[in-house]
């Protein structure tokens, strides 16, 4: 990617970022209307629901990451598959932040072992034995290697994991109107689900735009690791 | 056993541990190779084992390229390293038994326990057949590792610094069985930095620095070439 | 605690650690980068 | 079928050598016996409230000296390079990976056998009736649990603290054999039969499958550098 043109777009990219995260606070905290059953705590979900959706999909990117560089062998496809994890953590984080402090004013707990909740911390204990196992093998191309099968055994399980989790909810706990997921679609408010949209776009965008940059930080500590071998 | 390596290249993350390698061997050589530390010998000899794989490149064993698949090739390669490759707490004959099992020589189980029994007599392990290989000394340990290879008698033997650890009678030993071994057409590499002993047995050398081939002459040539070719390569020696 | 208190909150909690990882990342590029002025000045003298 | 000769080969050497020197077979029995002392201190096990807990404890138990086990696996390799000569023989890297994972199946299993009557024998469970049934559902829970962890261990061999790191690694990605295990388990013991407990028993079966067969075939890049 050659450097001009990259820093070119990638300027392009964090302006419509930034513009799209300004409409979305907007969107989100101001113009929308509050929700007709959980009031105000609604507007957690403009944050929630995006970061779930960019959790799984630096998941699948750190798959797509580990299956090219074990095929290829290539650094830059470890190092996507690095960068993808190391972001997803971040999101997965905050999705279980986001759903706690949702949690608490619905549910008047901080915690409860709701399906989507145990799952994104499954996620999120799956991404931090990956960037553990990245930093305890010294050597580094049996680290990137290791980290790659972790990467795509992790994945394939995910399906597995969302099968077992909802099993085991529906099991216990007594379905509430509440729960996101029965969140009833159709007579939502439309102010609601632009809101929802414009954040979405918003987050997709920062996720590209902190990838990107983390991307390059990689190429640089390669390239540094390569003079230091030289 | 005719050995081609095409534009071989292996690298650890940004490091070029071979460059490019073009080397054809054919059957009943025994080649030296020759180099300072880190200039891949071990990375080459282990492409050639197939433990690892090349970055870029193949190599071709009769015509045929190692790749992942190719399992069956491997019982054909042999990576000889002295006392190493056993099982400390299997005896000697199971060890043996165990691993021409694993190579598939069981040529009829009657026939294959003849061989282990001889072979071991031949190295002189006759009476430590049942001794546990954990508990032979370091010199017989290499006995044992000779008869081992002596019963899978692979078509390419490979060697990574053999002297190392072996005693006087162990290298005789070792020397016949590797002159032997390429009398019937198989093909034998050792990197070692014992130059002298190494290119007295060897009929070819190969010099590597810093991953590429930098010499590679056939003992044809009277005695010139290969003292030019020892005096390029004394550890710390310069061109 | 209100529900706007929640709101804010999680508004605060997320934007602030989106802000903390971009200012760590900041750090890290610049400290890449000034290594590997180094590494080449080295490489020309 | 070779693959099959070549994973018998290479379990009966795991076995012959576990013979001779059983560490990996003691620890793991005396751990899964002492973890049973430990839950009766930890735990007020009324009889009629262990019958309920009986599945996550004994499944706990299990999980722990597995893992017990699975830092073990490639012991037996690490003197004289033999994993190299393992790597070096004509043997298919999937093979490598079966006779290994069955020889921590054959190890749980064993410590299994005597573990579970003497869990009936501390707690006096009720009846003997479901044993043989709920058996079978732990080696089905064994045989995910080994495919994996065999995986990562051989994914974690080479890391600094690879005992720590290990568990952290594969815990999360056992949810489903534990949920599914434990949900048999009671089913068995409460019902005395699977009932509604029959998906739970397909997605434990499903596992299994799934990652036996990743492993054979991703096997090779694992050991790979």
């Amino acid at each position: 990617m050659p450097q001009v043109t990259g820093k070119k777009r990638k300027g392009i990219l964090g302006a419509a970022t930034l513009v799209f995260i300004i409409a979305g606070l907007y969107w989100g905290l101001i113009k929308a209307p509050p929700d007709a059953y959980q009031g105000d705590s609604q507007r957690i979900m403009y944050l929630h629901i995006p970061s779930i959706l960019i959790a799984y999909l630096s998941f699948f990117l750190v798959f797509v990451g580990s299956c090219l560089y074990l095929w290829k062998r290539e650094k830059r496809d470890d190092n996507l598959a690095h960068a993808a994890a190391e972001i997803g953590v971040l999101f997965t984080a905050l999705t279980i932040i986001e759903g706690s402090i949702w949690g608490r004013p619905t549910w008047g707990v901080w915690w409860t072992w709701d399906a989507r909740l145990t799952l994104t911390a499954i996620l999120l204990l799956i991404f931090i034995g990956y960037l553990m196992l990245r930093a305890l093998v010294e050597d580094e191309s049996r680290a990137a290697s290791s980290a790659a099968i972790l990467g795509i055994i992790g994945f394939l399980d995910i399906p597995l994991i969302h099968m077992s989790v909802y099993w085991w909810r529906t099991l216990h706990q007594p379905p509430s109107i509440l729960r996101p997921d029965k969140v009833p679609w159709e007579n939502i408010h439309p102010e609601l689900l632009t809101a929802l949209a414009i954040n979405f776009v918003a987050f997709v965008l920062l996720y590209f735009y902190m990838l990107s940059h983390r991307l390059r930080l990689g190429e640089m500590h390669e390239e540094i690791k390569a003079r230091r071998m030289r | 056993m005719r050995i081609t390596v095409h534009q071989l290249a292996k690298a650890y993350g940004y490091f070029w541990a071979l460059r490019d390698l073009e080397i054809q061997v054919g059957g009943g050589e025994r080649v030296a190779l020759l180099g300072p530390n880190g200039a891949g010998k071990t990375t080459l000899l282990n492409l050639l084992a197939g433990l690892i794989y090349p970055t870029r490149g193949e190599i071709r064993l009769d015509g045929v390229p190692l790749t992942r698949q190719s399992n069956a090739q491997r019982a054909a390669i042999g990576l000889l390293s002295p006392g190493e490759h056993l099982y400390d707490d299997l005896t000697a004959r199971e060890n043996l038994e165990f691993f021409t099992a694993l190579y598939d020589r069981q040529r009829g189980p009657i026939s294959i326990a003849n061989a282990i029994e001889e072979t071991l007599e031949a190295v002189g392990l006759g009476r430590w057949a049942g001794e546990y290989a954990g508990a032979l000394s370091s010199s017989m340990k290499c006995r044992l590792s000779v008869a081992k290879w002596k019963l899978l008698s692979p078509k390419l033997l490979l060697l990574d610094e053999p002297y190392g650890v072996l005693d006087g009678g162990g290298v005789d030993l070792l020397e016949s069985f590797l002159k032997a071994q390429s009398e019937q057409g198989s093909v034998v590499i050792i990197a070692s930095h014992h130059v002298a002993r190494v290119l007295d047995l060897c009929t070819r050398a190969i010099i590597l620095e810093q991953g590429k081939l930098i010499f590679d002459e056939t003992r044809r040539e009277p005695w010139d070439s290969f003292a030019r070719a020892f005096g390029a390569f004394t550890p710390g020696g310069n061109r | 605690m209100s529900m706007w208190g929640y709101v804010i909150l999680a508004y605060g909690i997320v934007w602030g650690a989106i802000l903390l990882y971009a200012v760590a990342l900041k750090r890290r590029y610049r400290a890449a980068e000034h290594e590997l002025e180094r590494l080449s000045d080295v490489k020309e003298s | 079928m070779k693959l099959l000769r070549q994973t018998l080969l290479l379990l009966r050497k795991d076995l012959l050598l576990e013979l001779r020197r059983h560490e990996s077979l003691m620890t793991m029995f005396f751990f899964g016996a002492l973890l049973l002392f430990v839950f009766n201190f930890s735990f007020e096990l009324t009889p009629a409230r262990v019958s309920e807990l009986a599945p996550g404890l004994l499944w706990l138990a299990f999980l722990f000296t597995g893992t017990l086990g699975l830092t073990q696996l490639f012991e037996g390799e690490r003197g004289n390079h033999c994993l190299d000569a393992l790597l070096m023989s004509p043997i298919d890297r999937g093979a490598l990976f079966l006779a290994k994972t069955c020889f921590n199946i054959v190890l749980m299993g064993l410590v299994e056998l005597v573990v579970m009557p003497l869990f009936w024998i501390l707690f006096s469970l009720p009846s003997w009736q479901p044993l043989p049934a709920l058996f079978l559902i732990v080696f089905l829970g064994n045989v995910g649990f080994c495919v994996l962890g065999t995986i990562l261990a051989a994914v974690t061999l080479k890391a600094r603290a690879r005992e720590l790191l290990l568990p952290l690694v594969l815990f999360p990605l056992m949810v489903p054999v534990i949920l599914a295990t434990i949900r048999c388990m009671e089913a068995l013991l409460r019902f005395g039969e699977l009932g509604e407990a029959l998906p739970w028993l397909r997605l434990l079966i499903g596992f299994d499958v799934i990652f036996l067969t990743v492993g054979i075939l991703i096997f090779d890049w694992v050991v790979d550098v």
